[in-house]
């Protein structure tokens, strides 16, 4: 295990994998293993960090709350269409549960509950925050691969993006160029979060923690009045629970939580959420175009994954490569952030699990 | 159990598309309530944009060079004493 | 409930109603209030951040240390008898905790204990920290009430104070210059905060914890030798705090604490200290300028409530009405720092009841 | 209770007043124990304002307006950056 | 003991002894010090500061961890021999030790375990997280005590430094020049924090929570994508907690704690650990200087004791009063943060006490 | 218990000893490892040092001013603002 801890590591700093948190969890992947310093066990520091921070879900939801004050809504309100994308890309949270339940069907030692397959699942949202909340409730001893499944494959977007997108897209459609963006006014941007929160309240109280600090992170930055709360929960807050959260996820990779073939199995999987949820994102651009007048490019369907902003990033690389003036990074922003929303509404989901199974 | 599965994913798919559906009819909504306000604030800006690059280029560029400087030097003075 | 947050939520935005508490609050009280998330039920995250944070204290001394590292009391030491004046304006605590014991007389549903009584009277004191501080140790199941009147009014002072002030002086009284400050030294500020902690130590320990973390934060910000920390109680750990002792307060406002009778009581009561604190402010100042030679304007006596720095620039806004020449900000905000000290003086003599009531 | 509400009106007020005239001795003590120091400060801080606005007014002027140019650039940057 | 508190609150602010970790200390005593206040007792603030931050160990890691984060270790990997003096200057430690152990065999009135002696032991290695570490690990009843004691022989590093180092050296050693460093390379000092984590955790798990948050800190600090958490724990974090910690610290300084025969003792016993410290690193350099062909100067094995950046400093100085062109800072800081380390390594050496004794 | 002080502080030197003389070799080891890289990095800044020397000297010590300058507004003007 301080090889695995060692090799996120070296991920993080040398292959730039969302350094982040993979610098934090390798680290205390390490210090969870050292025989007989006991740093993970109950009296140790990195207990007390999982105990406070990651079992009562404070340390997600606070992370979330960061992201949001750092989150521009902006190209999704100025072509609401473009959020569908960010639904359709959630199938691959949704197939994959389906996946790991076949896995555990018929592959011998494997054997996730239903809980587990839904805490695996939410690696295709490609979004941390939710995935460590949602199996921090459901799997926590699933927790520490399924956080090192989602990062490593949120950095590996520009590999597992790009050969799926190319296969669905005609060079004509990659080529399509999109129409310049509307001005998005402070008084949308200010009653998007909250109609967001009131969404969920009415049709999904189970996602309101994930909701609720996510759309309270981004009244805060866009109301105007609280400047100085949303700078401070965009960077001393963010970074404080960042390292705490990355520690104390780190210390649930132990050998005998992760060394086993459940983490082949979820290593597996969560690449082809990924997949999935890029299929997913294009097959609908491309169908949304069979109904709509005004064509969208199917290359920002993949955005709705999320993994901001990287998705965002390689819509852009394969819009130019088709043609260099085709500019679509603020159009893939849309899909991009409007897949935070939906993976935090697939988890709540997920989450109402909680309480039927048991 | 499988067959659970299939019904969370098709319950939870359903909820997704729903959510994000009468998302973006709420967006198109406050959109459309909102525009005066938007166009009035479009508006605003364009004037402030004009009235700003109607200031000499060349002084800008010189401005914008000492202000990179200051701001790149503002960093590392805030790395040593800090 | 759901309106009453989303009611905060408008008047912190559009009203700018002390935004920076009222926004977190009115949040905290729409995600206690969704049925079935049970995010303020125990196991819930702001169950967790009310546990530890508040009904502790910490968070509410937290901010005052922050507070305390944010205020220059260089005005009141310049000219140390308007410091009267803020312990005159705290006779709005006083009668309105006599007002809360008389209501629960003779109203019949308002069952007010002494304990109660005395946190609905902090309400007069105008000071958040003080206010949640007092009525989270004695009266914890008003605290919501009582916190939401609190940021009210003092957002409110513009409107409130005016007719007062005006109703109580005459327009040559509000017309008074008064001389030019001396300057204070950077020695008078250091010892400034010792000896306001040590007096508390020997008169008043009950107000220790209240009067000592606003004094180690003025003492951090005046002692020149540990900026670091004071900057940073200054900023991050206080917008840290804020924002979580926001939410955890609006945890409170649930239905049954808050849609009551009681809950109309604390509101008129809250109005009444305000108005009593703003009218003994400004008597006391004309008691004064019987007495002393040198003149007082009595609009200044109004800062004595605190709600630092509003109730300071309504004092220099009727100055100016009365001859535009007449400066009284800097003036005002002597009785209006002193008045922080009066009220956490006032809560320190409230807080001996929870030893000896019960 | 009214009566124990009325006990308690009257101690605290006392208490509140005794607290801030004791302040206020204890400051206006401080005041004059300190007074050579602070003097002194006095007269250095006049000294230093002496020297110090006898500077070029004109280049002052147009220095401000490249640091504000310069600082907002800078927030606008953090804001980016973060 | 609140003249006590209140001897600290000016010697941090007049004397600027350490006043980051004394003005909080001292202001801790005060509170915890006061008659029928309550503040350090079971449901007091400080009483909760305590208890989750200093008996869990966190809050002196996470400052070790900005510690990490803003230190160099360039003046050592450039010369990595001067880390020996860094080790030398341990004797202090364990010579203290035994000083404590025979004043309890001899002194009538002093009682200090084996526990008890590491503890106070730990002054001397001239480190306040790592002594705070120890001892509210082995001796939380001393903690208090060896706090004080450690900021304060810190802070007096210059008055207790320099005539040790005069009488053990000649003027010509002490004009020694030292040759300029190499340059460091970005690779070594990512390498560096790994590998000295490494070894500790094969040759002494014990240490692995001070040094792994330590290297952790630095980690963070060299590798280049994770600038913003490193800027974060060297700022916001730290100053956070060393608010907290100073004033959990502080509030373990009760009369029945600390006015007794045992603080004499360890007063007494903390400033011989800082002299021997400082001998023992100046020989280790004669020491080498014998068998050596490049030569060092003497002076700066006096920095093995860390104090950092003080005793560097003090190196300087007395280099320069033999030799007015003689700099030794850089070359005296390889020793400092190797003393850092050496402290760390006997503090794991301590810890294992911990599971033996009792 | 003072034999038992003994051997805990003779034993504990040792690894103090041990733990700091294996560090050494460590870094004497990737220095040499690392040497190229290490060497790459100081040519580069030796170059980079001599192009940015190259630039005009007044005109930098006048940025310099500038700089400092706005530095210490955008500082007096956070202590304001925040
Ligand atoms: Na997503
Ligand atoms: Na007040
Ligand atoms: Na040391």
């Amino acid at each position: 295990m301080l090889v695995t801890g060692l090799l996120l590591v070296y991920l993080a700093i040398r292959k730039q994998f969302e350094p982040l948190l993979l610098l934090p969890i390798g680290i205390g992947a390490i210090m969870t293993n050292i025989p007989l310093a006991g740093m993970g066990e109950s009296g140790g520091v990195l207990y007390y960090i999982y105990a406070v921070g990651i079992k009562t879900g404070v340390f997600p939801l606070l992370i979330f709350m960061g992201v949001g004050a750092m989150t521009d809504f902006g190209p999704m309100l100025a072509n609401p269409k473009t959020a569908l994308l960010g639904a359709a890309a959630q199938f691959g949270i949704f197939i994959t549960l389906m996946g790991a339940l076949l896995l555990s069907e018929f592959v011998p030692g494997i054997q996730f509950t239903l809980l587990d397959a839904a805490s695996i699942g939410i690696i295709g949202g490609a979004d941390g925050p939710t995935a460590i909340f949602l199996s921090s409730q459901l799997s926590p001893h699933l927790l520490g691969a399924i956080a090192v499944a989602a990062y490593s494959y949120m950095a590996l977007v520009p590999i597992i993006q790009p050969p799926i997108m190319r296969l669905l897209t005609t060079t004509e459609e990659r080529a399509i160029h999109m129409q310049q963006m509307r001005h998005v006014g402070k008084a949308e941007k200010i009653i998007f979060p909250l109609s967001v929160f009131g969404l969920c309240i009415f049709l999904l109280p189970s996602a309101a923690p994930l909701i609720g600090f996510f759309m309270f992170g981004n009244l805060m930055r866009e109301c105007g009045v609280v400047e100085r709360l949303s700078k401070t929960a965009q960077n001393a807050l963010i970074n404080i629970v960042t390292i705490l959260l990355g520690l104390g996820v780190g210390a649930q990779l132990s050998a005998t939580t992760f060394l086993n073939v459940a983490t082949i199995g979820i290593l597996i999987l969560g690449v082809i959420a990924f997949a999935i949820g890029t299929a997913s994102g294009v097959i609908m651009a491309k169908l949304m175009n069979l109904v709509s007048k005004t064509k969208i490019n199917p290359l920002i369907g993949s955005a709705g994954v999320s993994a901001v902003p990287m998705a965002a990033r390689v819509s852009q690389k394969l819009g130019m490569e088709a043609d260099p003036q085709n500019m679509l990074l603020m159009h893939a922003m849309g899909p991009n952030v409007a897949g935070v929303i939906g993976s935090a509404v697939a988890a709540g989901v997920l989450l109402t699990l909680k309480n039927f199974v048991v | 159990m499988v067959v659970e599965g299939i019904k969370l994913a098709v319950t939870g798919m359903l909820i997704v598309f729903i959510f994000l559906i009468l998302l973006v009819l709420v967006v198109q909504l406050s959109a459309r309530l909102l525009r005066s306000y938007t166009q009035q604030e479009e508006r605003e800006q364009a004037r402030y944009k004009r009235k700003s690059s109607a200031g000499s280029p060349l002084a800008d560029s010189r401005l914008i060079a000492v202000i990179a400087a200051a701001v790149s030097a503002h960093r590392k003075k805030m790395r040593i004493v800090n």
